[in-house]
């Protein structure tokens, strides 16, 4: 995304739905302030509809099974299935109409990737959604640091949209395509 | 007050450091001794006549020298009127970096936007900025528990986060709107917001005054409402909500009873 | 190895005797020697002073407190908007730091300075690896490290039981573990205490849930220390540092070393290091009525010989103070209400670090300048008192000159003393207006020289330019016939015209001529004693209940001294 | 027969157990059987040789693929890419030894690059806090003795660090806390309820990016004063009774994590925590422990400490000096903002964990991957160096969460011929040097300045 060009989804958070914030930032400009929309949506009635998906607030933290993955290898099925995920609330899956291991695309303020949404044993409360740390959460995280050099994992927010039949990318053809470099498989891992 | 002006040629590829554009250091030299002045790029040392057109004379002292500054790149040239202590600097454009920090004297306008840690620790003197300003406006150096000693900061735009971190004196006014951790640990001074504050504005205050004409939408639960007072801040008189702040933070006691930071918000 | 011939220069060397008169020395294969061939480069040296490495004896230049010193002080790097990192010399690597430097601006400092050997005041056990792995990164001065003992929980045991032997079997374990070179001991009992949140003011305050007071451990230490033959005596950080009042707690402390003998084969006369005594002769009751009990203290000093000491006189810098005394830290924090750092070791001790302002204009500040002058001023017998700043408690070791400058010249000294903004109230309650004393070169060469190497056992390779002896030679562009006054005679003393380090031409005009000559050395002690199946024991079930490190990746290997000095006694 | 190595370290997270013990065939060329370790450990031993596992440099041709190259093209490729470099990045650090680290910052200073670990995506937060108001702690030895009150704060122990609550935290039975877990009191703050929180006495759930206000009300309740009655999602009276469990308490340590280094107002957050535990401290011993990521991103932060005085983000681009500007030499903001013409990823995987904004940027410039395995910053680098693996075929120094430095042991050889850290960076910087007296100069910059010259 070249520099001045936004994603679909902050365009939304700039103009529309609340006072004309000027960000401080262009690229990857961070969409902490959406959680002044999220603010705002919860005072009318809590649900926070966008069209046929819900907005919610995105962390991203370590998981057991993604620890175990980065050491079995980055190109392993087992990191696929450990960090190709998003964990929601019982509550948003209803709000989006569908059942569990559908998948969806998850669009923030910096890029959209296709995850599968799927229950957690570590209950959230609605309106927080959970992303282990790796490839596919990265592409979501804006990287607007406060000029403290931190990105923003925890606590950014996402536009969450039903995607049946759209398929989850291999993390290293994701790469390729979002840098804009010609994917050649490798004989070590295809 | 002789002015002296330098016109940037080209844009720098990564960036470029040019600490020797103050008055100090273009006091009472030729033209060519100016362009013999060191900047960098990363590794690369360069002459400030490889990278800058110079014209006009500099004055003796540094009281009578001007500097105006011109051209494309200027939003990648860090320390513009760094350490400065008298006369006077003109951005035409955005300016990056740490642009006048460690300021005693003199005056800085700057036309466009200033990026982060622009008026850090600074001592006296005044910057003016058209523009917006982004984070760490008028806060201290890391580490440093002398933040920003004197001096006055007024940005017509909005400000980012982190304003005035560590403050101990001097004014800052910003016209727009600011993010989160406005005067977090001030020990003095004040800053006043025209618009709207978004979070946490004077966590760990011990001392000084903020005004935010419109209000924060949360408020820090260490702040505790007092009264409505009428006052005349920057020109304007209003009343305003008093609230005395941040409780959970330790307060010197100075002749008697005890010193607090206080936050004043429009009564609407 | 080349030789090196330094002539017809003003020598000072207690060792020889020799007090200014006009010599050479001669230098072979890292050696002193008598006389070298004609073949041996010549060192043109009249009119200069020649005087051989010095050692200092208590200075904070390695280990975790200081490397958390330098992690959250990025403004001493910074200081005060001008910068405080630089690369100096063309070869040399970039330096950092003004009160806390890093370990590259240490060695070429010290070295520019003349300085030949340091002694790393205080090494918690668990981390002895860091402290190693700084001292290895240390260029050109040789180190040595003491562990610290005096809140150790195995020593509280064998203390409290008097089982002396089981206690030097600890310690000659430890020692061996950790490469340490002798016992250090910080606030003993009040550390352990600081663990509850809690200290000991006094020498008879006794330690919660172990029930041993400071005096016995003290006592017990001393008893180890020479039990053991080892080369330095029990270096001691009283309890009560700091604290107006706390002459008195000084005083109970070194009165224990009265009935001690030293007992060692190396060349030492003192049985206890009494260190920092600045920050341990406060008089008055409170910060108003603060006042100098300097002379009371070296008074005491003078008399008995078996006590040495070492100054720790402040410089009136902003500097950082870091110690292994928890608790005071922590009431130093809560006094200047800035950033306090605390870092308390298991089973062993605890450390503090906070910055701290010494204000020309702040009464308390400028009494204890003057006291830390004092103290040297009092002192009788130079070969037992040592001059350091405590780097960097009371100062930066960078500014030993102009504590040398202080000491040498009185005008410099009161001129500094009556532009003080309370000038009239510190002189009343300090004793250094009526000190006309002037320390010469001699003493200096004493207190510096000789004085260190003696109390640290070293006496015999170090400290002097007898033949045999290591040759590490300082030459300082002074004329003792009409030497500098105030800022001349500060900056001959920074700036050393050359210095040679066992053997090798490592500085010449305070120029350090190589990034890392290899002629850096880890002196550490290895005592022998027979073997104790009881200690091994505690030490086997320790290990495995309390420690949260096992016992087999515990000792130092090695790898981390490379080049190691190993004292056997 | 089989040989056992005891005393094992484990290097994959901060805990840093060194109680394993290794299987390994006489040979010493196969590890069998891991027992120990947690399942992160076991898998990270039992897999050395998983077909991810590179041993021969990989270079990058222009149509994509890779092709095998030998170490000494490699380490002509990389000086000569740095020396070219204005501004060259040398991230990552924090799964080596210190002894790599050392030969690191001698290149990175030979070739003025910017040094930068870790922490700058993960503590790098709690470093800024520390810089403002210091931090009282201590080490895991005296929780485990000590400590009767626990809390958790944004953090997964049970996930991120496994072993941690067995070893010091919540079970074990110290010197002072006889009665293990029964003596203490847990307590676990985080917006989600996490496998921790389970184990803990009391939970707090509290709306995410809240942390700052709610610490703020814990220290005005702390002072005594009156908090509006319901603070980030967390009642008041919630928040009174866990600062009466807290002043109750002999020993109270707050363990905290990336719940609070990544959230909204990043360094403050810890700022607050920090002051929060030095407030407590005059009511009961109180102390904090950041809960370090990787095994030796601590350790990456004490070698660039104790030699150029900074913990991260350290910039010697100037050749002559040494600068730290968390903002402007943090990896992130020099990649977003294209402040960087060159990057070396050493011993981490950039790619993977920083955001897409930087990873764009650094598949766009020049980039030296130094990684054992394939992982998604080898993918986009241009050239991929293997080496061997710190705590299975090298040894060296690391440092735990808390400071405690640590000698891992080597288990098994390396496969045939793979150098290790140390010995690549002092060939890269022996070519340096090599290249510099070449070309009969004196530094980078003279060198850089003779190229344009001659362009």
């Amino acid at each position: 995304m070249a520099e001045g060009e936004y994603s679909p989804l902050s365009k939304l958070f700039q103009k529309e739905n609340f006072e004309d914030w000027s960000k401080p930032h262009i690229v990857g400009a961070t969409s902490e302030y959406s959680s002044l929309l999220k603010l705002q949506a919860m005072k009318e009635g809590g649900l926070r509809k966008y069209g046929d998906g819900i907005i919610i607030s995105v962390v991203t933290c370590t998981e057991i099974k993604q620890g175990v993955a980065i050491e079995t290898g980055k190109t392993s099925q087992k990191y696929f299935d450990a960090c190709s995920i998003i964990e929601l609330h019982e509550d948003d899956f209803k709000a989006l109409g569908i059942n569990h291991n559908t998948n969806v695309r998850v669009t923030s303020a910096t890029g959209s990737v296709i995850l599968k949404a799927v229950t957690t044993t570590q209950s959230l409360y609605p309106g927080l959604g959970h992303v282990p740390m790796g490839p596919w959460a990265n592409i979501l995280v804006p990287s607007y640091t406060y000029s403290t050099g931190e990105p923003c994992f925890c606590g950014f927010d996402c536009l969450i949209e039903p995607a049946p039949q759209e398929k989850i990318e291999k993390a290293v053809k994701l790469m390729h395509e979002k840098c804009g470099l010609k994917y050649v498989g490798d004989p070590h891992y295809d | 007050m002789k002015t002296v002006t330098i016109k940037l040629k080209k844009v720098p590829g990564l960036y470029l450091e040019c600490e020797s554009v103050t008055p100090d250091k273009f006091a009472g030299k030729s033209l060519d001794a100016i362009a013999a002045l060191p900047c960098s790029e990363g590794k690369s040392n360069y002459k400030l006549g490889d990278w800058f057109e110079i014209s006009g004379s500099a004055g003796a002292t540094a009281e009578e020298t001007k500097i105006d500054v011109y051209g494309p790149g200027t939003s990648k040239c860090k320390y513009f009127g760094a350490w400065m202590s008298a006369g006077e600097v003109v951005i035409n454009g955005t300016a990056d970096m740490f642009t006048g920090s460690w300021m005693t004297g003199g005056k800085l306008h700057v036309k466009g936007d200033v990026r982060s840690f622009s008026g850090l620790q600074m001592k006296g003197g005044e910057m003016l900025i058209d523009g917006r300003a982004w984070n760490y406006l008028g806060a201290a150096y890391r580490g440093d528990w002398r933040g920003m000693q004197g001096g006055l900061i007024r940005v017509k735009g909005d400000a980012g986060s982190d304003l005035g971190t560590f403050m101990n004196g001097g004014t800052i006014i910003v016209e727009g709107n600011v993010d989160i951790h406005v005067g977090t640990h001030a020990e003095g001074g004040t800053i006043i917001v025209k618009g709207k504050a978004h979070r946490r504005v004077g966590g760990q205050m011990v001392k000084g005054e903020i005004y935010v004409f419109k209000g924060c939408d949360v408020m820090m639960p260490g702040f505790k409402k007092i009264e409505e007072r009428e006052i005349e801040v920057d020109g304007e008189k209003h009343v305003f909500n008093v609230f005395i702040g941040d409780l959970g933070e330790r307060h010197p006691k100075s002749k008697g009873e005890v010193v607090y930071g206080h936050l004043y918000t429009l009564k609407e | 190895m080349t030789e090196f011939i330094i002539k017809n220069g003003h020598v000072f060397d207690a060792v020889t005797g020799q007090k200014g008169d006009v010599a050479d020395v001669c230098m072979k294969d890292g050696k002193i020697v008598d006389k070298v061939s004609n073949s041996a480069t010549v060192i043109d040296a009249t009119g200069k002073t020649v005087m051989a490495g010095a050692l200092d004896v208590h200075t904070h230049v390695a280990g975790p407190k200081v490397n958390l010193g330098r992690w959250y002080r990025p403004e001493d790097k910074f200081r005060l908007g001008e910068r405080c990192s630089a690369k100096i010399d063309p070869k040399t690597k970039i330096e950092g730091g003004f009160s806390i430097p890093t370990v590259y601006k240490t060695g070429y400092e010290y070295a520019r300075m003349g300085f030949a050997f340091l002694m790393e005041a205080a090494m918690p056990p668990l981390y002895s690896r860091h402290t190693h792995e700084e001292i290895r990164d240390t260029p050109i001065v040789d180190e040595a490290a003491m562990p610290v003992f005096g809140n150790n929980w195995f020593m509280f045991e064998y203390l409290k039981n008097g089982e002396i032997d089981n206690a030097a079997a600890y310690v000659a374990w430890m020692l061996r573990q950790t490469k340490g070179y002798g016992i250090k001991c910080v606030n003993p009992g009040g550390s352990e205490a600081w663990a509850w949140g809690l200290n000991c003011m006094t020498v008879n305050d006794p330690v919660p849930y172990f029930e041993i007071t400071p005096k016995e451990i003290i006592a017990g230490l001393i008893t180890t220390n020479e039990e053991l033959h080892l080369p330095h005596s029990v270096h001691l950080h009283s309890n009560n540092l700091g604290n107006p009042g706390n002459f008195q707690t000084t005083l109970d402390s070194l009165k224990i070393a009265e009935d001690f003998k030293p007992n060692n084969n190396l060349g030492r006369k003192t049985v206890l290091h009494h260190t920092h005594i600045q920050f341990h002769s406060y008089g008055g009751t409170g910060w108003g009525d603060f006042e100098s009990k300097s002379k009371e203290v070296m008074d005491y000093v003078n008399k008995t010989p078996q006590i040495s000491i070492d100054t720790g006189s402040v410089t009136l810098d902003e500097t950082t103070t870091m110690t292994a005394d928890g608790p005071f830290e922590y009431h130093l924090g809560a006094l200047n209400h800035l950033k306090w750092g605390n870092v308390d070791v298991e089973l062993e001790t605890s450390s503090g670090v906070v910055p701290y302002v010494y204000d020309p204009k702040v009464k308390v500040c400028d009494i204890q300048w003057a006291i830390g002058l004092e103290v040297p001023l009092f002192a009788a017998d130079p070969m037992r008192t040592m001059i350091t700043t405590d780097h960097p408690n009371a100062g930066p070791f960078t500014r030993y000159p102009r504590l040398y400058a202080w000491l040498m010249d009185k005008k410099y000294r009161d001129d500094l003393l009556n532009s003080f903004k309370y000038a009239t109230k510190v002189i009343d309650a300090t004793y250094l207006a009526e000190i006309d004393r002037e320390i010469s070169l001699y003493e200096l060469s004493q207190m510096t020289r000789a004085g260190p190497a003696q109390v640290l056992g070293l006496s015999g390779s170090m400290g002097g330019l007898a033949p045999g002896m290591n040759a590490n030679v300082a030459v300082y562009n002074i004329n003792p016939d009409n030497m500098q006054k105030g800022i001349e005679l500060e900056n001959a003393f920074a700036k050393s015209a050359y210095f040679f380090k066992d053997g090798v031409k490592v500085v010449e005009n305070g120029v350090v001529l190589e990034a890392d000559p290899v002629v850096k050395k880890t002196y550490w002690v290895n005592a022998k004693v027979p073997e104790n199946k009881q200690v091994m024991h505690d030490i086997n079930e320790k290990f495995l209940k309390y420690y949260s490190v096992s016992l087999g990746n515990y000792e130092v290997i090695d790898h981390y001294a490379p080049h190691q000095e190993i004292i056997e006694v | 027969m089989t040989k056992t190595i005891k005393n094992v370290i484990c290097t994959f997270c901060g805990t840093l157990c060194d109680d394993l013990e290794v299987d390994v065939t006489d040979d010493e060329k196969k590890i069998l059987q891991v027992r120990n370790a947690c399942a992160i450990g076991a898998e990270k031993y039992l897999h050395v040789g998983n077909p991810g596992r590179v041993v021969v440099p990989r270079m990058r041709q222009p149509d994509g693929t890779y092709k095998d190259v030998s170490y000494d093209e490699a380490i002509d490729f990389a000086a000569k890419t740095l020396l070219k470099a204005k501004k060259p990045l040398f991230y990552g650090w924090s799964s080596t030894n210190c002894e790599a680290i050392s030969a690191g910052n001698v290149l990175a200073e030979k070739t003025g690059g910017v040094i930068d670990n870790c922490a700058t995506v993960c503590h790098g937060s709690s470093l800024l806090a520390i810089q403002d108001t210091g931090v009282p702690s201590c080490t895991l030895g005296e929780v485990k003795n000590r400590a009767d009150r626990i809390i958790f704060w944004g953090c997964n122990p049970a996930h991120a660090h496994p072993r941690h609550m067995s070893r010091y935290s919540i079970f074990p039975r110290g010197f002072f806390t006889a009665k293990g877990q029964k003596g203490r009191k847990i307590i676990c703050v985080d917006c989600r309820e996490t496998d921790t929180a389970k184990v803990a006495d009391t939970f707090v759930r509290i709306k995410q990016s809240y942390d700052y206000e709610i610490i703020d009300a814990f220290r005005t309740v702390l002072r005594g004063e009156e908090i509006p009655d319901e603070v980030g999602g967390v009642p008041a009276e919630k928040i009174k009774e866990v600062i009466d469990i807290l002043k109750s308490g002999r020993f109270v340590t707050l363990f905290f994590g990336m719940g609070l280094t990544h959230t909204l107002g990043r360094n403050h957050n810890i700022d607050e925590a920090i002051n929060f535990i030095r407030d407590l401290n005059d009511y009961t011993k109180a102390v904090l422990i950041a809960m370090r990521g990787h095994y030796n991103v601590t350790g990456a932060g004490q070698v660039l400490g104790w030699q150029y005085g900074y913990p991260f983000a350290c910039d010697l681009s100037r050749l002559t000096v040494a600068r730290h500007n968390p903002g402007e030499t943090t990896s992130v903001d020099l990649l977003v903002r294209h402040e960087v013409d060159a990057c070396v990823v050493i011993a981490s995987d950039l790619a993977a964990h920083f955001p897409f904004e930087a990873t764009r940027t650094m598949a766009s410039i020049p980039t030296i991957t130094i990684d054992p395995h394939i992982s998604m910053s080898t993918e986009l680098s241009d050239l991929h160096i293997p080496v061997a693996i710190v705590g299975v075929e090298v040894g060296g120094c690391c440092y735990r969460m808390d400071n405690v430095p640590i000698e891992t042991r080597k288990c098994v050889d390396a496969p045939e011929g793979v150098l290790d850290d140390e010995e690549l960076f002092n060939r890269i910087s022996k070519r340096v040097d090599e290249i510099l007296a070449e070309n009969g100069v004196q530094d980078a910059s003279e060198y850089l300045a003779k190229i344009e010259q001659e362009s």
